[in-house]
């Protein structure tokens, strides 16, 4: 039901699904919480660009091609799979196409990714944390917004 | 809309309509069944993502400004001016802008194309079929004609290509001599049925000395028409129509005051302060456009008489650049022979579409490749490494381009200069004259000399360097002046021209240009700005004749008929009308068909006469 | 807080119409088809408006490029019946497109005639689709959209400066994009409450004027009138 | 309780002739093609209109301004006829009443067709913003709505009691009837009761229908646009509105006079009186209109005089002329006795609602093509869309109309037998 009401907002144009099977089975605690490894090794844009990036199998390739061969292979395959020129992951997150937020200005303001990605970094299974959507959300960062005396002007997130 | 990210094959039909149910209620839709989402959608955003800056010289017009194109993503979605350039320093034209509806031209060739009979369609081939019929072609039809509407290096490549295949070599790109003017320092500028802020041998100079010289030193403009030019001049000198050349004499003592008064409907007063003023106003210029032969010769020598060639604050004629030199320059025909086959190159429009066999290379499907025999696709000035010589008065100036490598190839296309060494490599005697592997070689070489010279703005001992901080810098430029004096024989007296009706002004305008805008949609909406018109040819004509803006006219020269919409305007000597250049294409899907052109009324030397007929 | 603001030379603009297709390019305003201007239904958040007048040879020709005018009391935002357009806290006037639902009021009450409605949804046919920018959401059809001044420039600076610490911008350090591009570097954007900035000292010349002023909007776009050589 | 003669009131409720079954019909094409019309609006977007920038209101701002206008027949007619007890109004309140009704359900949601955005029309409930004269409108237009149906109803307890007990109709139908009676028997406590209640109503309903003109006309009213931004306004637009209500009841009386044979209540003595106060009414239009453009013509405001210019003497001025001959001219032949009659004032009555449709044209449309800065010149021609959504207006109005002709008697039953009760003379049949 949960894949009904995820599918309905998205026709709607209201957001991305919770969770999906990704083409690569990626692990997030394996990475975060077992070997130490920062958001930002992965999501390359967090410090310095509106856009937190996703990266790219050949990035991934960039320590599995010495270390783990059988996850090498399953990058191949999800690399094969998402075909060219497409990176291989399905988004989570997305927020209405007049909106938008910059994980650097966030990031510079001192709010931790945790804060709307939750415990992302500690799941197995990639899925979004924010359950709020629209004009819900809207204020949920307006309230972020007023607490920490930040630009509630409409134009600072919708441009 | 955004499709949804969930795979739509995972889902039950059931869980499909529920979502779909769900979804349709949720925007409210339940009174209208059937209703798509999209029908009230949330607009769209394009993701970001990294972001690169490139340098490119646009090649719209001779003026070569140096843009800075934004890539993100791997598509081109902005071109800036480039700060630096001396050219523009920052600042474009709008046709500069629209560069992006050129590079994504809903019209370009995506890869070769071959018609096999006379109105057959044009066939895909592969890059090397294509060549080597071009090649085979060549060489069994001579002698060729090149007909070049190219600039920088893939004109010299194309000059050299009609030589080594002994043919003749036209170019439709200005080729005169190219003045530099220093108006920084200019205290007096005369404009002689110049629109100079419209259409201008060098529209950026045009553009950017405007607004530099404004209070500093006085703009006259010269004319029939009163457009945006004569309103910004400081003032407006209103003659009848072909009658500069007049004035230009009279200003240089060459005529007498009263004659010119009786040319050109000035009062004498008038003729004799303009006289003083010039006279009196050293550095001063008079610069003209699409004038008369005989009232180009009179500038020239106005100018000559007022001494401003070669000084600062006037006209120099600008030096090569010190580039390196290929060898052995094989020289085109001198005279035109009669031509068996064609080969066009860049985007150009031949007033007569050759006969024979014809090779179009070109970015897109523009009228004269549309009906070529072989169109071979070429890349865009956006799309292409290259270097050009703006023309710059003071400096030397030498602008390089590279594409960053994060732009997507939107078609199979080469630069003009690669696939005219492709050909020349294929065909026996010509092969010899285009010994370089590729045209990255032969700009290379080029370079190599602006290194050697060890002067200007980059200097490295090494060659890799300089390029790698040419490629930085998008330009080298040197300050040492080399103005040269140039000689203007005395014009011969004045005649007035002949023939009866109303005289055709015509001039380019900053969105259209000669054609450059035809096919971008941007520059096609807003042509004619001043009178709400777009997408469309007017003609400036006076009440008097009885025409109403917004009639259909069917306008006609001794060299042919065009129709035109009527703005009915007391801003246009009443024995003048006047067209704006550019329109009437035969190709590209949102130039074709768009107003008239203006070239097919034209005639030579002119002046054009019209006659006005309700259409 | 900075009060943005804007002078146009008239002096320095020849109407080139550089201005006018950045903005088009830089906001994602699509093209207008000829049908559309038929209609009276191009969008130009920045254009220039041209009037002829006089006889033979004594004409007059009036160039206005007109963005809109972010004026201080704004008679667009207090008509709208859902908040969708205001003034915010740095002085532009800014229209939400989520927000808007397609009265138009606003419209009939700008005296400057600067805002637009989408009449259709803009359209980007084929390859045209590539050079969109990622910087400016592309507006649904059905509702209204204006100039903002390039206020996600503005905004991009000031995370910018925010990042390398600084609290205010400089001078000159955000230009919208009409004014990067005009050859005649007619138009210039700034602080108008900081006094020394280029912007202010301009909006001070006794060439400044303002655009229907009679009609109290106290527009925060100044332009600065056509001077002739030899005047003053 | 129901006696024979008033027969002819019952009979439209229990039957329905043939050539009213295919106006029925017909009109439901009319709806159903507006429906299609407007279908189509939504898919591709206001583009499928006439308008443009600057003429950003069309059609469905002018058919607003109409029918709210059309709605004031009730309101005037029925309580201020009422209040001042004119006791010739008895047969006629019930119909003019019921074209408030209707008009109010027709024109009130026309600006939502006019949206650009129907699916967040909610955004107003959501985020409403009282700075704008658009809010006060809705606040207006909906209380004079729920004041008229409540003043509709008040009127018809009675006639709803009469037939719950003389079991017209259907279950549903004598359902409706029950709860409509709302207890009614007919005893004088409740008579005196419904007498203080109507009155309350019909002093509030005429401050109430006042200001919903009123800020409707403030709407454009208050805006900066010149010829818009005028404080005759308020009245002017008040006043028209009188003037096109009391239009329709005229043409709405008739045409249930002739298609149920109600000749003996509404008698050609009701139209010669309506007509005299068309013409009065007429008068004073003609006054104000001749106010707003000598003030415009003598005043020269540039911006004002073009537009008054463009409207007298320029594009407009056939539409122009035509309006001033439809609401100022032909009225005034309703002085003559001779063209008084039940044919005459139908005649002159449709000629002013056309004038008046055209004028709230003039007084819209004009003002929009002529901007202050030099734009390109604007025009407005509504297109096929627009002229389907004011034909599925009409249409529905009229729909609405026959239907409350078929669910109540549509002369006030009981106002009638009152009067013949007090006045035996006054109500005698021929």
């Amino acid at each position: 039901m949960a894949r009904v009401a995820a599918l309905a907002l998205a026709l709607a144009g209201c957001g991305a699904p919770a969770d999906a099977e990704q083409p690569i089975p990626f692990n997030h605690a394996v990475h975060v919480v077992e070997r130490k490894m920062a958001c930002v090794e992965c999501h390359e844009g967090v410090l310095t660009q509106a856009w937190a990036g996703m990266p790219s199998t050949d990035d991934c390739l960039r320590c599995h091609a010495f270390a783990f061969t059988g996850n090498a292979r399953a990058l191949e395959a999800g690399k094969k799979a998402a075909g060219p020129d497409r990176d291989p992951w399905v988004r989570l997150y997305a927020i209405a196409p007049h909106a938008q937020v910059s994980h650097a200005a966030h990031v510079k303001a001192g709010v931790v990714c945790e804060k709307c990605h939750g415990d992302t970094g500690k799941s197995v299974v990639a899925r979004r944390e924010l359950m709020l959507e629209g004009e819900g959300l809207m204020y949920w960062c307006m309230d972020c917004h007023a607490e920490r005396k930040a630009s509630l002007d409409c134009v600072t997130c919708h441009r | 809309m955004k499709p949804p990210d969930v795979p739509l094959t995972a889902l039950t039909r059931r869980e499909f309509l529920q979502a779909t149910g769900a979804a349709a209620g949720a925007i409210g839709l339940a009174a209208f069944p059937g209703c798509k989402p999209e029908w009230f959608g949330d607009g769209e955003r394009v993701p970001s993502g990294p972001e690169s800056w490139y340098f490119a010289t646009c090649t719209f017009c001779p003026s070569l400004c140096g843009t800075r194109v934004r890539v993100v993503n791997g598509n081109a979605v902005a071109v800036r001016g480039n700060p630096a350039h001396p050219k523009n320093a920052g600042a474009l034209c709008p046709r500069g802008v629209a560069g992006l509806q050129h590079l994504y031209d809903l019209d370009r060739v995506m890869q070769p194309a071959v018609r096999r009979a006379k109105d057959a369609p044009l066939e895909r081939v592969s890059w090397d079929e294509a060549l080597d019929l071009v090649a085979r072609k060549l060489e069994e039809l001579t002698p060729a004609l090149v007909i070049d509407g190219s600039r920088g290096l893939d004109a010299d490549l194309a000059r050299r290509f009609a030589g080594a295949v002994g043919g003749h070599y036209l170019s439709t790109v200005y080729t005169g001599a190219r003045y530099a003017w220093d108006y920084e320092r200019t205290r007096y500028a005369m404009f002689f049925g110049h629109e100079f802020l419209e259409d201008a041998p060098d529209l950026m100079d045009s553009l950017r000395a405007f607004a530099q010289l404004r209070g500093r030193a006085k703009l006259v403009m010269v004319g029939s028409r009163f457009g945006v030019s004569a309103q910004k001049a400081d003032e407006f000198v209103a003659v009848r129509p072909a009658s500069e050349g007049a004035l230009a004499r009279a200003i240089g003592g060459r005529m007498e005051i009263d004659d010119a008064a009786t040319a050109t409907g000035l009062p004498t007063a008038t003729i004799e302060r303009l006289k003083r003023e010039f006279t009196a106003s050293a550095p001063q210029v008079a610069i003209g456009w699409r004038l008369l032969p005989d009232a180009q010769e009179a500038l020239l020598w106005l100018n000559q008489v007022a001494g401003t060639f070669g000084k600062s604050g006037g006209l120099s004629v600008a030096l090569p650049p010190p580039f390196g030199q290929w060898e052995e320059q094989p020289q085109p025909a001198a005279r035109p022979l009669p031509a068996a086959a064609a080969v066009l190159v860049g985007a150009l429009r031949p007033a007569h579409p050759p006969a024979g066999f014809v090779v179009a290379l070109s970015p897109t499907l523009d009228d004269a490749a549309s009906s070529a025999n072989v169109v071979l696709p070429t890349t865009t000035w956006l799309e292409q490494e290259a270097v050009h010589v703006p023309v710059a008065a003071g400096r030397q100036v030498v602008a390089y381009s590279h594409p960053a490598k994060e732009l997507r190839r939107v078609a199979d296309a080469r630069p003009a200069g690669q696939v005219l060494i492709d050909i020349a490599q294929r065909m026996k005697d010509a092969r010899r004259h285009f010994a370089w592997p590729s045209y990255h070689l032969a700009l290379r070489e080029r370079l190599v000399g602006v290194h050697d010279a060890q002067r200007g703005s980059i200097k490295e001992e090494l060659f890799t360097p300089f390029m790698e901080k040419l490629a930085a810098a998008g330009v080298w430029t040197d300050e040492r002046v080399t103005n040269l004096a140039t000689y203007a024989a005395e014009p011969a007296p004045w005649r007035a021209p002949a023939g009866e009706g109303l005289t055709l002004l015509t001039h380019a305008t900053t969105t259209l240009g000669e054609g450059e805008g035809a096919n971008l949609p941007w520059m096609q909406e807003l042509a004619g700005w001043q009178h709400h018109i777009g997408w469309d040819t007017w003609i400036e004509v006076h009440p008097k004749h009885g025409f109403a803006s917004g009639d259909i006219v069917e306008v006609a020269s001794a060299r042919g008929n065009v129709r035109a919409r009527v703005v009915a305007t007391e801003a246009i000597h009443p024995e003048a009308v006047a067209m704006p250049r550019g329109g009437g294409r035969t190709a590209g899907r949102w130039a074709k068909g768009r107003g008239a052109d203006v070239a097919a009324l034209l005639e030579d030397p002119g002046p054009t006469r019209v006659t006005l007929r309700r259409a | 807080m900075p009060r943005w603001g804007m002078t146009i030379d008239l002096d320095r603009c020849s109407g080139c119409q550089a201005c006018v297709v950045a903005c088009k390019q830089e906001n994602n305003v699509p093209f207008a088809t000829a049908e559309d201007l038929d209609a009276g239904r191009g969008i130009y958040w920045m254009q220039v408006l041209a009037r002829v007048e006089g006889e033979w040879p004594h004409v007059r020709m009036e160039t206005m490029p007109m963005p809109c005018l972010h004026c201080d009391d704004p008679p667009c935002t207090k008509v709208c019946p859902v908040d969708a357009t205001h003034k915010d806290s740095e002085g532009l006037v800014q229209q939400s497109s989520a927000r808007c639902i397609g009265t138009r009021y606003c419209a009939q009450n700008c005296p400057y005639t600067v805002r637009f409605f989408n009449w259709k949804k803009p359209e980007f046919p084929g390859a045209f689709a590539n050079y969109r920018s990622p910087e400016v959401a592309i507006r649904p059809k059905g509702v209204m959209e204006k100039c903002t001044l390039c206020a996600h420039r503005v905004k991009d600076a000031q995370d910018r400066a925010h990042r390398e610490g600084r609290r205010a911008l400089r001078d000159g350090e955000v230009t919208p994009a009409c004014a990067e591009v005009c050859p005649g570097r007619a138009i210039t954007f700034g602080d108008l409450d900081d006094p020394g900035a280029r912007v202010s000292e301009l909006a001070r010349s006794p060439r400044a004027f303002r655009f229907l002023e009679e009609l109290g909007t106290a527009p925060k776009v100044f332009h600065l009138r056509e001077t002739r050589h030899g005047d003053g | 309780m129901a006696t024979a003669d008033h027969a002819a009131l019952v009979a439209p409720l229990t039957s329905t002739g043939r050539g009213q079954k295919l106006l029925v019909a017909a009109l439901l094409c009319v709806l159903a093609w507006g429906a299609y019309g407007y279908v189509t609006q939504l898919r591709d977007g206001l583009q499928v209109t006439g308008l443009s920038r600057p003429v950003y209101w069309g059609m469905y701002i002018i058919n607003l301004i109409f029918f709210i206008g059309v709605s004031y027949g009730g309101t005037l007619a029925s309580a201020v006829l009422r209040l001042v007890g004119a006791e010739w109004r008895r047969p006629i309140t019930r119909a003019a009443e019921a074209t408030t009704v209707c008009a109010l359900i027709v024109g009130g949601p026309q600006p939502l067709i006019d949206l650009g955005r129907l699916d967040r029309a909610g955004t107003i409930l959501l985020h409403p913003s009282f700075s704008s004269p658009m809010l006060w409108d809705i606040v207006a237009i909906s209380t004079y709505l729920v004041v008229s149906v409540a003043y509709f109803w008040l009127a018809l307890i009675p006639d709803a009691a009469w037939l719950r007990d003389a079991r017209v109709g259907g279950r549903l139908r004598r359902g409706l009837y029950t709860v409509l009676a709302a207890g009614f028997t007919g005893t004088d406590a409740q008579r005196r009761r419904l007498h203080v209640a109507l009155g309350i109503v019909a002093v509030a309903v005429i401050p109430i229908a006042v200001s919903a003109h009123t800020v409707l006309s403030w709407v454009p009213g208050l805006s900066l646009v010149p010829m818009w931004h005028s404080a005759l306004f308020g009245p002017y637009f008040v006043l028209g509105a009188v003037f096109s209500g009391l239009a329709t009841i005229i043409v709405a009386l008739a045409i249930v006079r002739r298609a149920y044979g109600l000749h003996d209540y509404l008698r050609p003595e009701h139209f010669a009186k309506l007509g005299l106060m068309l013409l009065a009414l007429s008068t004073v239009w003609s006054y104000f209109t001749f106010a707003e453009h000598l003030t415009a013509f003598y005043g020269k405001i540039p911006d004002e005089l073009v537009i008054a210019h463009e409207r007298v003497y320029g594009r407009f001025a056939k539409l122009f002329l035509a309006m001033a001959l439809a609401c100022g001219v032909c009225p005034l032949l309703l002085g003559f006795r001779r063209i008084r009659t039940v044919a005459g004032t139908v005649a002159v009555s449709l000629l002013v609602l056309a004038g008046m449709w055209v004028e709230r044209f003039l007084i819209l449309v004009p003002s929009e093509v002529s901007p202050r800065l030099p734009h390109e010149a604007a025009r407005y021609a509504p297109t096929w869309v627009e002229w389907s959504e004011l034909c599925a207006s009409l249409a529905a109005f009229t729909l609405l109309f026959i239907g409350m002709t078929k669910l109540f008697p549509i002369i006030s039953r009981w106002e009638v037998d009152e009067a013949a009760s007090a006045h035996p003379k006054g109500c005698e049949k021929r």
